[in-house]
């Protein structure tokens, strides 16, 4: 057990923060909206130069070409959350389908697709879940017809982030309606301008529209969008799947939202009484803190299983369903103790954290259901974990 | 010897179900949280002609004569149906002055005066906040007020915990997560208390049982809504009701709510009889329906999988409903904290 | 809604309370041990014969022969509860045997067993359940094998409480292998001083053997046994079980062990501070008692439904789940409330309560498994409840 | 930066493992269990031949020299096992004077002398009960003493939370549920205090970890029973392991003790590198891991069904050792408690 730093990575840690600090006046402001404004762009470019994101993805793509190291990959995180400079772009383009792409696409497709999306100048939305889809994934029905050099597209997906502002979707279609459900889906990009693509926003408990809706009416798209090959998509998916887990259950931002509720306990009094000097409320914030450590901890050792290149077993099976449950209980007491005044959301004078806690609450229930339910969450740590006897095959949208 | 309801009360429960349905559907109550203000007053409207609002005044004064249980009979409709009322706050007023101002009681039956409620302080303040009462004078602000948006009189309680009746003056509107319903802080200056009332702990007690009885109407819909959905969504080529995993969270939801509502109808019923251990029952139920809903809120909504969290079942409005019901008047455990100095287990 | 009692029935309490008291002095007392000792069998003959006991059944068969009425069967067990005067007998002859073979006796049988059943001259124990048998008490394979006019029997059963005192013995036995499961099961009665049966005491966690096993070796037995017909046996028991289920989850029992729990926390201290001023076990204490509240309503409720002889659907549904669970944490509550001391247990100079808080923490979670684990409660609940789809039928033993 | 076990501490783990598999099956338990001071004996010997009891004194005095993190490695995997011994009051007592008394830390290693502990008024005292210290000499009780009962020396502590080093006197036996481990109360009268030592926190901390790090390896052992049990025991003719409620109690039971596996390392760990926040994450795994298990105890039990119940299988000694250690040294509030005011949250 060494959880220290060696002097290598001290030095790439002080590296890292003084050139984050030196260069935050690069970096977009709040005043900045817009995905492709140029201040985000630019800043994303000198990050990428630095090698502060993209940093494993090859120069040719438009990266910054370094080996894969793990350390230096969380490093990197923590001096961003550290500082509060602005942190490199996002998005399931760059976190889900560069990826993909490096994996299984053709020359062509890395050449035309990578650089531009890693540089936020095209920007991707995920067309996987359908109304009638969400944790049997595989049964999906949207529908795509060949047509000579194209398909015909007709169905609906939900869930859809970005949807309005993509320029690209990659999308899973049911390419061979004859064959088992796991094989005939096709892997394929295409542009969200193509003529017969609507998108609906869609409200959801929080009251903002994360997600949409995506409807397909006869949309034409060139085969050349296939990723590896036609009805193998499913696989492609799953590939993609596998980086999309790995984003949920960050110990240090549950972290950062435990001492932001220690910090309003201390702050806040209820009949003349701090909150933190409340029994009750100390003795569940207390349980909480224990958990947080342990999440921590459990964290250190899935990243060093990843640094040796070993599976993390169980306790990485468990992240996703224990880390979504403990960030939903840690809102849960902040509202407790905010009593009244917990209910308070959107505007208002006596609106605390500005109605943060009720939004991570609701949103938190969301990513526990989402993703995977904590059903399917149960399933697979039960049989992938626990080597019990399988149910009939889970995928992991809910 | 019988612990159920009478035939009256059956056809009550009824008549506010069948009301319920049919005018206060969920495309209502979302013009409503929409802030259309004529939905709003077309349910008031319906609320007040099944002279609901008057269910506890004496008959003598023109109300229904009726009690507590049959007004929680009501209430678990309108938290089934997560209706926007004025019927929590009439029945609050009415019942804790209809012995000392007859008048404002016969009022209130006959739809001539709207009352606001705004007891939160009778279980915790805020520091900064509450009403000061100084030679029958009223100032300050409290929080949380209920259905005083509208209201030509207000029941409010000082920093002492004595209650008042006064005029509304000023208030501004707290948007919570509920939108369906309006929650208000009050403003006073110099309000003259019409009536003032020493003992608050009645009040505390019958609204405590309308919120818990609103919480359990708004966790049957929402059992309900999830048993329906399981029968009918598809993953994996069956009815998800048929995965063990789902129908054992739907025999928890029920397993909680079952005994919750038995709960709810006695303290009721000691409240209407005058029970010694009524007040005690009376914050012990909203405490206990309080941690039973958030369970089913959570549970139900994971049952829907992700259509739960999107606004297109409209599920979040009970989830929210029951979000904002147990923070109001208590959360559960100062409920139970009071329950035990209720009792004298323990010192106040 | 009108709890109080109509005058018939308060005199009927005054009347039993005062039967009671007066005749306290013939009760057995805790040195006249032994099932059949003499002073018990007297008591029980008394009241018997003051309908106390044995209330609804026929005189001919040794009861009281009144008619059935509910709410006077509640008064009476209600005032042995508050005065504290030994109960009746009880057991499985009793409360299971003696309704079946009511129902489905032969004459000879009803003649033959029900009096000396209801008069504590003839114990009986059950023979139901087997190791390979528990949920899935259909599967059982205890075997019985036709000889003219008797059945050889094979196997083992378990669970079976009172063997080693039992004169008689009811029980399910496979008769017809190549029969569906639910079909080939035959009920039967015989002595269990008949030769090849042997008792082996099944020590459990409490450390005492409330239960036993009971070993069959070429066990012959006469066919008159047989109740109602030969492979009809299953529908036999499920009559029996339905009187059994009802015997669990009593609120006035758990009231009674919340009081005492409540006694406790107000008389012991630790540090100085009795346990009822510490917030955290009072807050606990407090949300118990909203669950016996709970309870006792729902019993109400139940026991008016039965009054009306209606269903009380859910609300009987539940009873068993939510009662036996109830009980499980006031015993929990009490051991953390005693901490250290909460774990002394057999004898000893610290012991508390004579650790019989720590034997109901056992001896619930036994109960909570048997006689259907919480598993299969919650599948009765969903499937006769709420209606949702069958699982494959479950019985209700584990 | 390695969070994980070096390939020393995987042998170690690997030895004792095999030492408790081989030389501590459920039957040598079992026969402690009944009173079979042979069966004890012979694992304490066991235990000593491996040199676990001077696993923290350092080399130069014939220990092993290692740390925390390896103690807790080797109480896992005697929690496993629910083997009983005096490893725990060895460690406590050895890291807590090794550098007061060099001699007797060489003694403990040596197999010499023999080490009972009795920490819980550290925590809490019931009235009445506690050691009082005067001018050197030890007088009154102490509850709950561990590996007291054939102990050369004792580790007590006094009223005003100091700890001393005394030899033992007269005591008398506490039996618990778990008949495996004899606990015993002190009587001690002017017993004369050889080191005295006025912070208890590091044994403290000790003590709560070791424990914890038990009923993680009891946890651990529950929930493999419970998954193999599942895996062979049929019902309705399929293996009960899978039915989907089945599979999600183990789910439920890995997911809560993997990661507080992780935890108590880590305290290990803080606790070797004597960081700031060792005793809080000490006394926060102690209290979490005491709530997993008590879960654990009863969700394996459930899953083994009445099995699970008898004492054919074992299986309840398991149940009961974590029942012991759950209220052994703070209940979980009491630790929680505790970490509040260790992190100076809330005035003590």
């Amino acid at each position: 057990m060494d959880l220290t730093l060696s002097p290598e990575y001290t030095a790439f840690r002080d590296h890292v923060a003084k050139l984050l600090e030196e260069n935050a006046h690069l970096a977009p402001g709040p005043e900045d909206k817009g995905l492709k404004h140029p201040k985000r762009l630019a800043w994303q470019k000198f990050l990428i130069g630095e090698g502060l994101t993209a940093r494993t993805i090859p120069e040719e793509y438009g990266g910054y070409g370094a080996e894969p190291d793990i350390l230096k990959s969380r490093i990197i995180a923590e001096e961003f959350a550290r500082s509060g400079v602005p942190r490199p772009l996002a998005g399931q383009g760059i976190s889900m389908l560069v990826p993909t792409l490096l994996e299984l696409g053709t020359p062509e497709q890395k050449e035309k697709y990578i650089r531009p999306t890693l540089h936020g100048e095209m920007i991707w939305c995920q067309g996987y879940s359908e109304p009638g889809a969400g944790s049997d994934l595989a049964s999906l029905q949207t529908k795509a017809v060949e047509d000579g050099d194209d398909y015909v597209i007709n169905g609906q997906k939900i869930w859809t982030s970005t949807a309005r502002q993509a320029d690209m979707i990659f999308c899973l279609v049911r390419t061979d309606p004859d064959a088992k459900k796991h094989h005939g889906i096709t892997y394929i990009l295409f542009p969200m301008d193509t003529p017969g693509i609507e998108v609906r926003p869609l409200v959801d408990m929080t009251g903002s529209a994360n997600f949409n809706e995506v409807f397909f009416t006869d949309v034409r798209v060139p085969k050349s969008g296939v990723v590896f090959e036609p009805n193998k998509g499913w696989q492609v998916a799953n590939a993609t799947l596998t980086h999309e887990r790995g984003m949920l259950g960050d110990p240090n931002a549950t972290k950062a939202r435990f001492v932001e509720l220690v910090e309003l306990m201390k702050r806040e009094t209820v009949n003349g009484e701090r909150l933190i000097d409340n029994p009750l409320l100390r003795d569940r914030l207390m349980a909480l803190q224990a958990e947080v450590y342990a999440m921590q901890a459990n964290g250190l050792r899935i990243m060093t299983s990843r640094l040796k290149k070993e599976s993390a077993g169980l306790a990485g099976l468990v992240v996703k369903l224990q880390g979504c449950e403990l960030n939903h209980q840690i809102a849960g007491l902040a509202i407790d103790a905010l009593g009244e005044l917990g209910v308070l959301y959107g505007e208002g004078e006596h609106l605390r954290s500005e109605g943060s806690w009720q939004w991570r609450y609701m949103y938190d229930l969301g990513l526990i259901i989402g993703g995977g339910t904590a059903q399917i969450q149960k399933n697979i740590i039960s049989e992938r974990g626990l080597d019990m006897p399988r149910e009939p095959k889970p995928t992991v949208r809910a | 010897m019988e612990f159920g309801l009478s035939e009256d009360q059956k056809l009550l429960q009824e008549t506010v179900r069948r009301f319920v349905a049919e005018q206060a559907p969920l495309d209502a109550i979302r013009k409503i949280a929409e802030g259309d203000e004529e939905a709003k007053q077309t349910i008031a409207a319906g609320i007040e002609e099944l002279g609901l609002n008057g269910i506890a005044v004496p008959e003598e004064l023109g109300g229904a004569g009726l009690g507590m249980l049959d007004a929680v009979l009501v209430q678990e409709c309108l938290g089934y149906g997560i209706v926007p009322s004025g019927f929590l706050a009439s029945v609050v007023a009415s019942t804790t002055f209809s012995s000392a101002d007859t008048a404002l009681a016969q009022a209130i039956a006959a739809g001539e005066v709207r009352f606001g409620i705004a007891l939160n302080d009778l279980v915790s303040r805020r520091d900064g906040a509450g009403l000061s009462a100084q030679n029958g004078v009223l100032s300050g602000t409290s929080m949380m007020a209920v259905s005083a948006e509208d209201a030509t009189h207000l029941l409010v309680c000082d920093v002492e915990r004595n209650l008042h009746v006064c005029a509304p003056q000023d208030y501004q509107v707290l948007p919570t997560i509920d939108r369906t319903r309006v929650f208000t802080e009050l403003k006073l200056s110099n309000a003259e208390s019409q009536i003032s009332l020493a003992d608050g702990k009645g009040a505390l007690a019958r609204a405590c049982l309308l919120l818990a009885a609103d919480s359990l109407g708004a966790s049957q819909a929402m059992l309900d809504k999830a048993v329906e959905y399981a029968k009918e969504r598809k993953q994996f080529g069956r009815v998800i009701g048929s995965f063990q995993a789902v129908k054992h969270l739907c025999a928890e939801m029920a397993a909680k709510i079952e005994p919750s509502r038995a709960l709810i109808w006695h303290a009721a019923h000691a409240l209407d009889m005058d029970e010694g251990e009524a007040l005690v029952m009376a914050l012990l139920a909203k405490a206990h329906i309080s941690e039973v809903a958030t369970f089913v809120a959570r549970t139900s909504t994971e049952v829907h999988g992700g259509m739960g969290f999107t606004d297109l079942v409209g599920l979040h409005y009970w989830f929210k409903r029951i979000g904002v019901n147990r923070q109001l008047l208590g959360s559960p455990a100062q409920l139970r904290q009071m329950a035990a100095v209720a009792q004298g287990l323990v010192a106040a």
